[in-house]
C-alpha cells in the first residue's frame, strides 16, 4: 500500500481510450516519475487524481481514502498540491500575494472570512512567503505583476506556491519544460533538498530525462493510456520497448 | 491608524473632510449668480450623491473584486427601500430600526439570489442576476402591489398604524422621519453674503454612514478576504487546486454587497420616505455599472465619483432650460444669443441624456481607467511638472 | 522603398553573402519597460540561427518584435525581410511577407478543429504545404484531425502549432522553444523535419532552452542576456568553448 | 386547442422578432465579443429609415388654399406630395404607400455604412478591452443615437404602415377546418415570418459554408494568432459588424408596420436581446435563433386568460423564469460553446 | 414680506416649478405641458395677448405676475418614474426655492410627488393624472386636480357607446398591469354593465409589452364584440394597431360590427396611432376645436388656441391646456388669498366656481379638491383635413353626469388630512 493507490483507471474521451486499466501506487516519501509519449494520458492522470476529470471506472485512493467525487479544492486539503503543465497562477496579483494565497488555504481550509484584518498583519505568512521566494530565488520579483513574469519565472513561482502548502504529495506535470539549463539544475536541486528535508511524495510528469533520471526513485512509463513497464530508473534506460516507444537517441 | 496604511488613511481622511465640508463645497457660486444653477449642494442632491455612492462601494465589493458583473443590483436597494418604509409605516418613524430592518432583507434577498445565480459565471451570471431583478420590479409593479403599492411606489399615509409611534400629527400631518427625536429634513441655512449653504440632519446621517461604508470597504479590500476576492477573478481554476473554494468567497461578497444595496435603500427612504418600484428596474441596476466603471472599477474611491458623476448630470443638467440658457447669455448681441442657446439647447434639459451619454463616451475612449485615471493623470502632470526634466524624458519613449 | 539599407556600419558582420533577415537597432518595451535594448543581426538565407539565453532574456520578446505583433512595441529600429520593411507592417502583412512564427505557448485556436487551425492558415496566400504532406510529417495529427485543438495533448499542440506554419507559404520560420513538452523521440522527428526544411531552403531562427540540441542543430548562435546581444557568432563555436557556455548559457 | 394554434403561430410571429434581433446581437456579442448595448439602437435606426424613406417619398410642396381656413383662421396651407404631383395621385399614393418595403433596399447600404462607420471610429478599439468598458461606450453610444432620433423624430410613435395589399389579415382556421374568425393572422405579421427566415437562412450559409465564418471564430477566440496567419482579421470584424447592424436593421425596417416607430423602442428591446441570446448560449447563432423562438411562444402561451388565472402575473415574468430555468439546467444556455464570455 | 410657509418669496420674484417628463416614452407629452407652462408665465408677466386670462371668470390677474411678484420658474425631467419625479421636485423645493410644482404625466408620480408636496409644505397642481386614487385614496390637502378621472371618463362614455352599439354588448378588456390601468378598467366596466353589457374577460398586461398580438389574437374567439383598450401612450397606440392589424375593426361578432373602445384619449396617441383610430371613441379633458363647435360654453378655448398656436405654431393638447389651466387657478387663487401661504391658497380654491377657462361651469370641490366640468366624448376622424385634425367631438357630457360623491367606494379610503405650510 504506497501513499497513492491507483487501481484500474479507465477514461475515455469519446471514441478515444486516453487511460486503459491504469495501477499504479505510489510509495511514500518517494519520487515517482511518469514518462511516455505525447499523448500517452499522463496529464489525464494526473487530471483523475485533482478532481478535474472523473475516472470512467476504477478507484484512487489517497493515504487510505478514496478521492473519487471530491472536489478540487478537497482534495487539496487531503494533501494533494499539483504544478500544471501550462503555469496556472494568479496572473493580476502579485507574486507575494501569490505566495499568501496557498498560505491562507493551508491554515485557514477551504473558506475562512478574514475581513477585517489586513493582510499585512499577518507577519508569520509573511516571512513563509518571503523565506520561500527566496529558495525559488525569486525574492527580487516579490512586487511583480505575476501575468508579466517570463514563463520560466511563472513556472518557478507556481511550483513555489504548491511547496509553500507543504503537500503530502506534489504533482508536477513537467515542472522544468521551458526553464533555461541553470534553472532546471536548481529547480533539481531544490526539489531533492526539499524532499530530503521535509517528508514529501512526489509524482512527476518529465520529457526532460535529465531531470527524470536525477530524481525519480521508480518510474512508469505509460503508452497510449496503458503502463508499459514500471522499474528503477537504470532498468527503464536500457529498456528496449520504452527506447523504441520514447526515448529515441537521447538515452 | 485604524488599522490601515498611510495611503488609505490619508485617502479616508480626504473623503471625511469632503463629505463634511460638501454643502461649502457644492455650492461654489452665490445663490443670485446665473451660475448657481450648477450649485448642487441642497440636501436632496447631497443626500443622494453619498446614498449612491455607498450603493456603489458596495458594488464595487463584488464587481472591482470578483469580477462578477451582476445586472440586477439595483432588486436589493428596491427591497431595502420597501423594508424601510414598512417599518415606519408599522413601527416608528426613527430611521434606525428601518435602516437596520432594510441591510437585513437585502442580506437574505441577496443570500438567495447569489446562491442560484452564483452557480454560473460570466455573462450567464449577469443575465440571472437580471432576470431575478426583473422579475422582482415586474411583480412589484403589478401583482405585488399590496406591499409595493405598485406604479405609485410605497409611500407613508396618515392610517398607517405604526406601533410605537402616532400615525398622525397633533395638525393633521404625516409624521417625518427622525434620529431619535432630530428630523431628518431639518435644515440649517446659513447665508455669507450672497452665498447660501444648507446643512441638512439627513444628509450629515448619510455621511456618517457613508465614511463607515467606505472605511468598510477599504478594510475588506486589504484584508485576506479581498485578496481572495481578487484571486477569484484572477484564476478560479488555481483557486480551486490550491485548495480554496471559490463559491463561499464570491456568495460572502454578493451578500456583501447586497447589504451595502439594500444600506442605500433604506436610507433613500428614510431621507424621503417613497420606495418606487422603479429603482429595481434594469436601467436602475445598469446605472450603478455605469457609475462603477464610469469611476474606476476595483479602485476605492471610483465608484463614489462616478455616482456622484451621474446624479449630478440627472439632477442638474436636466433643470438647464432655455431660460436659463437665454439668463446666461443675456450678454451677448440678441442674434448671437439666440445662436449660443441654440447650441447649446440639445444637450441641456430634456437633452441632458444627450450629454450624459456623450460624457460616458469620452470617459471611457480617453480616461481607461475611469475618472480615478483622470485624477492620477492630472497628478502625474503635476508631479512631472516639478520632478527633474531628463528623467522624465528618459522613461516613457516617444512614439 | 523596398531597398534594403546599407547595414555595413554593424560590425561584427562578414558579409558574405547579403543577409536575409536583417535586425538593426531594434528597441522594444512593454508597458514602460524596456525589453530588448538595441538588437542587432543579420540572417542568411537556408541558415539556422539558435536565439539563446536565461528565462527573461528577451528572446520572445525579440521574436514578437520581429513578427511584429501589438505587444511589446517597437520604438525603433529597422526589420528588413528580403527587401521588404516589416518593421513598417502590421503582423498579418509580414505573415503575408513569408513570416512564420511559432509562439511560445502555441497558440491552438480554441474552438477549431485540429484540421480547422490548419486550413485556417492557407486562407491567406501564399499557401505552403499541403494538408496531405503535413499529416505525413505529423502522422499523429492526421489521427487526430477531427478532434478540438485545445484538447490535443502538450507534444501534439506543439506539433499542430509547427505545421501550421509550414502550411503558408514562409520565408522565414521563428522557433519558440519548440522541442519544449515533447517526447524525446518526437524531438527527435522535429529536429528530422528541421533540418529536411532546411535542406529545402528555409531560412530559421530557433529559440531553445536546450542549448546544446538547438547548437547542434544551429550554423550560428546569438547569445542574449538583459535585451543585448552578448555573443553573436558560430554555433560550433560556442558547442566548443566551455568557458563561453559557463559564461552566458551556464551549463 | 384552437387557442393553442393560435398562440403558437404568434410565438413564432414573435419568436421570429426576437431571433431577428438576437442574431444581429449574437453576431457581434457571441461571436465578436463585444457586449454592444447600442444593438438596439441600430434595431431602432432600421425602424426609422422606414419613417425616413416614408418622409422622403412624401415630401411636399405647399400651396395656399383660401376656401378652407386652418385651425388659427388662417388660410389653409396644402401639402402636395412631389410624388403625386408627377406621377399622379393613384401612383404617387402607391409609392408612398410602399415605402416601408421599399426601405428594405433604402435601409441595407444605410446601415452597412453605419455598423461599418461605428466598427472602425469606435467598436474597434474596444475588442480588447474589458467588457466592463464595452457596456459603458456602447451604452453611451445607444443614448446619443436615440437621442439624436428623438431630436429630429421627437417621442410619440409614427405610424408607418404597410401597403395596403398587406394589410388585413389571413383566415388559417378556415384552411385547417376550423370556423370562420378562429384563427386569423396578419398578412403583415407572416411578411415578417417569411422574411425573418429568409434572413436567417441567408445568414447561417454565409457563415457557414464560407471560410469567413470560421475566421471570425478564430479570430474572435485570438486575434494575435490569426494575424500570424496572415489574415488581416480587422478587416473581417469589419464586415461583421455591418452585417450585424444591416440585420439589426433589417429587423427594425420589418417591424414598422408592426409597431409605431419610437426613438425608445431600442431600448426596449435590448434586454430582452440579450436575453435571447444567452438563453441561446454565448457564440451559437442556431441557439440564438432557437431561444428567439422558445421565449417568443411560451410568452404568448403565458399571455393566455387560461394561464394567468392559474398563476397570476405569470405573463410578466415568463421570459425571465424561462432564462433561469434554462441557465441552471444548462449551464452554457441552450447551444452555447465553452468558454466564451464566461469569465 | 411673508413668511412662516416653505420658501415664502421673498424678493420681487416668485417661483414656479414644473416637473414634466422630458425624457421617455411621455417626453412629447411633457414638452407640450411645459410650452403650456411657459405660456402661462408668459401671459401672468403681462406678455403675449393675455389668453385665457381675459375669459377667465375671475378678473384678478393683471399682468403684473402673481401680487406683484414677476413670476419664474423652473423645469425638471420626471423621467415618468416617482422616484426621479420626487427628486426633481426636492430640488425645486430645496434649491431653487419653488412655493408650487405643477405637472406630471401619470398617476403614480403624481401621487408620489403629491405625497411629497404633502410632507414639504407647497401646493401641488396636478398635470395629466387620470387615476381615481389621485383625487380618490391618495388626495392630499396640498394637492390639486383640473383634469378629469378615470371614472369620469366611464360616466360620460357610457350613454354613447349605449347610442353607438346598444346595450346588448360582449365586452373584452385589456389593460394595463398598474394603478391607472386597473383605475380605468374598473370604471368602465361598471359604467358599462349598468348599460347591460356583459364583460367577457379582463386580461392584464404587462407594462413594457410591445406587442400585443397575443392579447389581441384571442379576442374574437371569446365570443366579445367590443374591445376595450385600457391602455395609454405607447401601450395604446401599439394595442391599437395590433388590434386593427388583427382585422378586429372590419370583424363581425354576435351577428355585429365588432368595436374597439380606448376610454382615455389624447391627441399624441392619436396621432401615433394614425388612420387606425379612425372611428373609435373615447374621451378627452378638453379639444382644442370645443369652442368653434359646441359654442359659447366652452369659451377661452379660442383664446387659448390663438395664443398658443400662434406661439408654436399647432394646435394645443389637453395636456397643454390642463396646465395652463392649472398655472392661472393657482395664480388666480394666491391673488385672491392674498398670500402665498398654501393654507391661505388652498382655503381659496376650496369650493372654488369659475369659467372661461374653456371646460364651461367648473367646480373645485373642497371633499377631494377634484374639479368638476363637462367631458368630452371624441372619436377618431374618419378622413382628417390635416395633421391637427385627428378627433372628431361627438358630445360634451354634461357635469352632472359624471359628478360622484367624494364617499363614492372607486373613491374611498384616503382623507385628505390637513394643508401643510411646511417651515
Ligand atoms: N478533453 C479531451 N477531449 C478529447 N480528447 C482529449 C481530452 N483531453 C485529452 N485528450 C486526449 O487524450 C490523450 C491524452 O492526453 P494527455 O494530455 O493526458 O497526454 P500527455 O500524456 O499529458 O501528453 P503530453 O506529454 O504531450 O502532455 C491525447 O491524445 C489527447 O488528445
Ligand atoms: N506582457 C508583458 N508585460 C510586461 N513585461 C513582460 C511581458 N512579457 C514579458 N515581459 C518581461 O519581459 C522580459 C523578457 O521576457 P521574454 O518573454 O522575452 O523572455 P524570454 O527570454 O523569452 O524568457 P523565457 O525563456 O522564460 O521564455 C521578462 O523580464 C518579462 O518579465
Ligand atoms: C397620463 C395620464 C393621462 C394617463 C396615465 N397613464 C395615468 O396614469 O394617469
Ligand atoms: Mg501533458
Ligand atoms: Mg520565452
Amino acid at each position: 500500500m504506497g501513499l497513492l493507490d491507483v487501481k484500474d483507471v479507465n477514461k475515455r474521451f469519446g471514441g478515444l481510450q486516453a487511460l486503459g486499466d491504469v495501477n499504479l501506487s505510489v510509495a511514500e516519501n518517494s519520487v515517482h516519475a511518469i514518462i511516455g509519449p505525447n499523448g500517452a494520458g499522463k496529464s489525464t492522470l494526473l487530471n483523475c487524481l485533482v478532481g478535474k476529470l472523473i475516472p470512467d471506472t476504477g478507484s484512487v485512493m489517497f493515504a487510505g481514502r478514496s478521492v473519487l467525487g471530491r472536489k478540487p479544492y478537497e482534495i487539496n486539503q487531503m494533501g494533494i498540491s499539483r504544478v500544471f503543465q501550462t503555469p496556472e497562477i494568479f496572473g493580476d496579483l502579485s507574486v507575494f500575494e501569490n505566495m499568501m494565497i496557498p498560505l491562507f488555504a493551508k491554515r485557514d481550509g477551504a473558506f475562512r472570512m478574514h475581513a477585517f484584518e489586513g493582510v499585512t498583519q499577518e507577519r508569520g505568512l509573511i516571512g513563509e512567503a518571503e523565506k520561500m521566494l527566496d529558495e525559488v530565488d525569486m525574492l527580487d520579483k516579490r512586487e511583480l505583476h505575476a501575468g508579466s513574469l517570463s514563463r520560466g519565472d511563472k513556472r518557478r513561482l507556481e511550483m513555489a506556491m504548491c511547496l509553500i502548502q507543504r503537500p503530502k504529495l506534489l504533482l508536477l506535470d513537467e515542472p522544468t519544460a521551458g526553464m533555461a539549463r541553470a534553472d532546471t539544475n536548481n529547480t533539481i536541486e531544490l526539489l531533492k533538498t526539499i524532499k530530503n528535508k521535509r517528508d514529501i511524495t512526489m509524482c512527476i510528469i518529465e520529457h526532460d530525462m535529465h531531470v527524470v533520471f536525477s530524481l525519480a526513485d521508480r518510474i512508469t512509463v505509460l503508452a497510449q493510456g496503458t503502463p508499459l513497464v514500471e522499474d528503477v530508473p537504470e532498468n527503464i534506460k536500457g529498456h528496449p520497448k520504452v527506447k523504441e516507444a520514447y526515448l529515441g537517441e537521447a538515452a | 491608524m485604524l488599522g490601515l496604511g498611510k495611503k488609505d488613511l490619508g485617502l479616508l481622511a480626504a473623503v471625511a473632510a469632503l463629505t463634511l465640508l460638501a454643502p461649502f463645497l457644492l455650492n461654489p457660486f452665490p445663490s443670485d449668480s446665473s451660475l448657481a444653477q450648477f450649485n448642487a449642494g441642497y440636501p436632496d442632491l447631497m443626500q443622494r450623491f453619498v446614498i449612491f455612492g455607498i450603493f456603489a462601494i458596495g458594488f464595487n465589493i463584488l464587481f472591482g473584486l470578483t469580477g462578477y458583473l451582476s445586472f440586477g443590483h439595483a432588486a436589493f436597494l428596491g427591497v431595502g427601500s420597501y423594508a424601510a418604509v414598512w417599518m415606519f409605516k408599522l413601527l416608528t418613524m426613527n430611521v434606525i430600526p428601518a435602516i437596520i430592518l432594510s441591510v437585513i432583507v437585502a442580506g437574505l434577498f441577496a443570500l438567495l439570489i447569489g446562491f442560484i445565480s452564483l452557480r454560473r459565471s460570466g455573462i450567464y451570471f449577469a443575465i440571472l442576476t437580471l432576470a431575478f431583478a426583473q422579475m422582482s420590479f415586474a411583480l412589484a409593479y403589478s401583482v405585488l402591489t399590496p406591499i409595493t403599492n405598485g406604479e405609485t411606489g410605497l409611500q407613508i399615509a396618515l392610517d398607517d398604524p405604526r406601533i410605537l409611534g402616532v400615525s398622525a400629527t397633533a395638525d393633521g400631518s404625516i409624521p417625518v422621519t427622525h434620529l431619535f427625536g432630530l428630523e431628518m429634513r431639518a435644515t440649517e441655512i446659513l447665508n455669507l453674503g450672497p452665498w447660501q449653504f444648507q446643512f441638512s440632519a439627513g444628509y450629515y446621517l448619510c455621511a456618517a454612514i457613508m465614511l463607515a461604508a467606505f472605511y468598510l470597504s477599504i478594510r475588506i479590500f486589504r484584508s485576506p478576504f479581498g485578496m481572495m476576492l481578487r484571486a477569484v477573478k484572477s484564476n478560479q481554476q488555481r483557486l480551486y487546486y490550491t485548495g480554496l473554494n471559490a463559491r463561499p468567497y464570491t456568495l460572502a461578497a454578493f451578500v456583501i454587497s447586497g447589504m451595502y444595496a439594500g444600506l442605500a435603500g433604506g436610507l433613500l427612504a428614510s431621507m424621503d420616505p417613497l420606495a418606487g418600484a422603479e429603482r429595481m428596474q434594469w436601467t436602475a441596476s445598469g446605472e450603478v455599472v455605469l457609475m462603477t466603471i464610469l469611476g474606476g472599477a476595483g479602485t476605492l474611491i471610483g465608484p463614489v465619483l462616478g455616482a456622484g458623476f451621474i446624479k449630478y448630470f440627472e439632477n442638474i443638467f436636466s433643470k438647464l432650460n432655455d431660460n436659463v440658457l437665454h439668463g446666461w447669455f443675456a450678454f451677448l448681441p440678441d442674434g448671437l444669443e439666440n445662436a449660443v442657446v441654440a447650441i447649446i439647447h440639445p444637450f441641456v434639459g430634456k437633452g441632458w441624456h444627450l450629454t450624459l451619454g456623450l460624457m460616458f463616451m469620452l470617459v471611457v475612449i480617453f480616461l481607461p481607467g475611469g475618472l480615478v485615471e483622470g485624477g492620477q493623470r492630472i497628478g502625474r502632470l503635476f508631479r512631472r511638472k516639478r520632478g527633474s526634466e531628463e528623467r522624465a524624458a528618459q522613461q516613457t519613449p516617444a512614439e | 522603398m523596398n531597398v534594403k539599407p546599407d547595414f555595413s556600419r554593424h560590425a561584427n558582420q562578414a558579409e558574405t553573402a547579403p543577409a536575409f533577415l536583417s535586425v538593426w537597432d531594434m528597441h522594444s518595451y512593454y508597458g514602460e519597460s524596456f525589453i530588448v535594448q538595441g538588437v542587432s543581426f543579420n540572417v542568411h538565407e537556408g541558415e539556422i540561427l539558435a536565439l539563446l539565453g536565461r528565462n527573461g532574456a528577451g528572446k520572445t520578446t525579440t521574436l514578437r518584435s520581429i513578427a511584429r505583433l501589438d505587444n511589446p512595441q517597437v520604438m525603433k529600429g529597422e526589420i528588413w525581410l528580403d527587401h521588404q520593411p516589416l518593421h513598417r507592417m502590421k503582423s498579418y502583412e509580414a505573415a503575408q511577407a513569408g513570416l512564420g512564427l511559432v509562439p511560445e505557448d502555441r497558440r491552438i485556436i480554441p474552438g477549431l478543429t485540429v484540421e480547422e487551425n490548419l486550413q485556417l492558415a492557407q486562407i491567406q496566400p501564399p499557401i505552403g504545404w499541403s494538408l496531405e504532406r503535413l499529416y505525413e510529417l505529423f502522422p499523429r495529427l492526421g489521427e487526430r484531425r477531427r478532434q478540438e485543438g485545445v484538447t490535443l495533448s502538450g507534444g501534439e499542440q506543439q506539433m499542430l502549432s509547427i505545421a501550421r506554419a509550414l502550411a503558408r507559404d514562409i520565408k522565414v520560420l521563428l522557433l519558440d522553444e519548440p522541442y519544449e513538452g515533447l517526447a524525446p523521440v518526437i524531438v527527435d522527428e522535429i529536429e528530422k523535419t528541421l533540418r529536411h526544411i532546411k535542406e529545402q531552403g528555409m531560412t530559421t531562427i530557433l529559440v531553445e532552452q536546450n542549448a546544446v540540441r538547438a547548437l547542434q542543430l544551429a550554423d550560428r548562435a546569438i547569445i542574449l542576456d538583459t535585451g543585448t546581444i552578448v555573443y553573436d557568432g558560430s554555433a560550433a563555436e560556442v558547442l566548443g568553448d566551455a568557458d563561453l557556455r559557463a559564461e552566458y548559457l551556464a551549463i | 386547442m384552437d387557442a393553442l394554434i393560435l398562440q403558437t403561430l404568434n410565438g413564432l410571429d414573435k419568436g421570429s422578432a426576437y431571433a431577428l434581433i438576437a442574431l444581429g446581437l449574437t453576431l457581434i456579442f457571441g461571436t465578436l465579443g463585444v457586449v454592444n448595448f447600442a444593438h438596439g439602437a441600430l434595431f431602432m435606426i432600421g425602424a426609422f429609415c422606414a419613417v425616413t424613406l416614408q418622409r422622403i417619398l412624401s415630401a411636399s410642396y405647399v400651396t395656399i388654399d383660401d376656401s378652407r381656413t386652418d385651425f388659427l383662421g388662417n388660410p389653409m396651407e396644402v401639402e402636395t406630395p412631389y410624388v403625386h404631383a408627377w406621377f399622379g395621385e393613384s401612383v404617387g399614393a402607391g409609392i408612398i404607400e410602399w415605402s416601408v418595403p421599399l426601405a428594405i433596399l433604402f435601409s441595407i447600404p444605410v446601415m452597412l455604412l453605419i455598423g461599418f462607420v461605428m466598427e472602425r471610429g469606435l467598436i474597434k478599439h474596444f475588442y480588447k478591452r474589458p467588457h466592463a468598458d464595452q457596456i459603458l461606450v456602447t451604452f453611451g453610444l445607444a443614448i446619443v443615437l436615440q437621442e439624436i432620433v428623438k431630436y429630429f423624430y421627437g417621442a410619440n410613435p409614427i405610424p408607418t404602415p404597410a401597403p395596403d395589399a398587406l394589410t388585413g389579415s389571413f383566415d388559417f382556421g378556415v384552411l385547417l377546418g376550423f370556423d370562420p374568425n378562429v384563427i386569423i393572422y396578419p398578412y403583415w405579421r407572416l411578411v415578417y415570418f417569411a422574411f425573418a427566415a429568409l434572413v436567417i437562412g441567408a445568414v447561417f450559409s454565409f457563415l457557414q459554408f464560407t471560410t469567413f465564418g470560421m475566421v471570425v471564430r478564430a479570430g474572435m477566440a485570438d486575434r494575435e494568432t490569426v494575424g500570424l496567419l496572415g489574415i488581416n482579421i480587422d478587416k473581417r470584424f469589419t464586415i461583421m459588424f455591418g452585417i450585424a447592424a444591416a440585420v439589426a436593421g433589417l429587423a427594425g425596417v420589418m417591424y414598422a408596420p408592426i409597431n409605431s416607430p419610437n426613438y425608445h423602442m431600442g431600448m426596449d428591446f435590448l434586454v430582452l436581446s440579450f436575453v435571447v441570446v444567452v438563453v441561446g448560449g454565448m457564440g451559437s447563432l442556431p441557439g440564438a435563433v432557437l431561444a428567439g423562438f422558445l421565449l417568443g411562444i411560451l410568452e404568448s402561451f403565458a399571455s393566455m386568460t387560461q394561464v394567468i388565472n392559474l398563476i397570476p402575473g405569470i405573463n410578466q415574468i415568463i421570459i425571465y423564469v424561462v432564462a433561469i430555468v434554462v441557465l441552471l439546467v444548462r449551464p452554457r444556455g441552450l447551444m452555447g460553446r465553452k468558454g466564451v464570455m464566461e469569465e | 414680506q411673508e413668511s412662516g410657509f416653505t420658501n415664502a418669496p421673498t424678493g420681487d420674484t416668485v417661483t414656479l416649478g414644473f416637473n414634466v417628463p422630458q425624457t421617455g416614452p411621455y417626453a412629447d407629452e411633457g414638452a407640450d405641458e411645459l410650452r403650456a407652462f411657459e405660456l402661462a408665465v408668459e401671459h401672468l408677466n403681462g406678455g403675449g395677448d393675455g389668453g385665457m386670462m381675459q375669459t377667465f371668470s375671475e378678473q384678478n390677474l393683471d399682468g403684473s405676475g402673481i401680487l406683484g411678484k414677476k413670476v419664474e420658474y423652473v423645469t425638471g425631467d420626471t423621467q415618468t418614474k416617482s422616484d426621479a419625479a420626487r427628486a426633481s421636485a426636492r430640488s425645486m423645493i430645496e434649491k431653487d426655492g419653488a412655493v408650487m410644482i405643477s405637472g406630471g404625466s401619470s398617476s403614480g408620480v403624481a401621487i408620489a410627488v403629491q405625497g411629497l408636496c404633502q410632507e414639504a409644505g407647497v401646493i401641488f397642481m396636478s398635470g395629466l393624472t387620470h387615476s381615481n386614487d389621485t383625487t380618490g385614496k391618495d388626495k392630499k390637502a396640498n394637492g390639486f386636480r383640473h383634469f378629469f378621472n378615470a371614472y369620469m371618463s366611464a360616466a360620460a362614455l357610457g350613454p354613447v357607446l349605449e347610442g353607438l352599439y346598444g346595450t346588448d354588448r360582449k365586452a373584452y378588456h385589456l389593460t394595463a398591469d398598474y394603478t391607472w390601468g386597473w383605475s380605468q378598467q374598473e370604471s368602465i366596466q361598471s359604467a358599462t354593465e349598468a348599460l347591460g353589457w356583459e364583460t367577457v374577460e379582463n386580461v392584464l398586461t404587462p407594462l413594457a409589452q410591445t406587442d400585443f398580438s397575443s392579447y389581441i389574437a384571442p379576442v374574437l374567439q371569446s365570443g366579445a364584440d367590443v374591445l376595450v383598450l385600457n391602455h395609454y401612450g405607447g401601450n395604446m397606440v401599439n394595442s391599437l394597431t395590433n388590434a386593427v392589424q388583427f382585422g378586429l375593426r372590419e370583424a363581425q361578432a354576435n351577428g355585429k360590427d365588432f368595436q374597439i373602445v380606448v376610454p382615455l384619449y389624447s391627441e399624441l396617441m392619436a396621432r401615433g396611432a394614425g388612420e387606425n383610430i379612425a372611428g373609435i371613441p373615447g374621451s378627452q379633458n378638453w379639444d382644442w376645436k370645443i369652442e368653434n363647435q359646441l359654442g359659447e360654453r366652452y369659451k377661452g378655448t379660442n383664446a387659448f388656441v390663438q395664443s398658443f398656436g400662434k406661439k408654436y405654431g399647432f394646435p394645443p393638447s389637453q395636456a397643454a391646456h390642463t396646465c395652463y389651466a392649472q398655472t392661472l387657478l393657482y395664480a388666480d387663487a394666491v391673488t385672491r388669498a392674498g398670500s402665498f401661504n398654501p393654507c391661505a391658497i388652498a382655503e381659496a380654491l376650496e369650493d372654488f366656481e369659475f369659467d372661461g377657462l374653456g371646460n364651461g361651469p367648473t367646480l373645485y370641490r373642497a371633499a377631494d379638491h377634484q374639479c368638476f366640468k363637462d367631458v368630452v366624448v371624441v372619436r377618431g376622424k374618419e378622413n382628417p383635413e390635416d395633421e391637427f385634425d385627428l378627433v372628431e367631438i361627438v358630445e360634451a357630457t354634461p357635469v352632472e353626469q359624471v359628478t360622484y360623491e367624494p364617499d363614492h367606494p372607486m373613491f374611498s379610503g384616503g382623507s385628505l388630512g390637513s394643508c401643510n405650510a411646511g417651515a
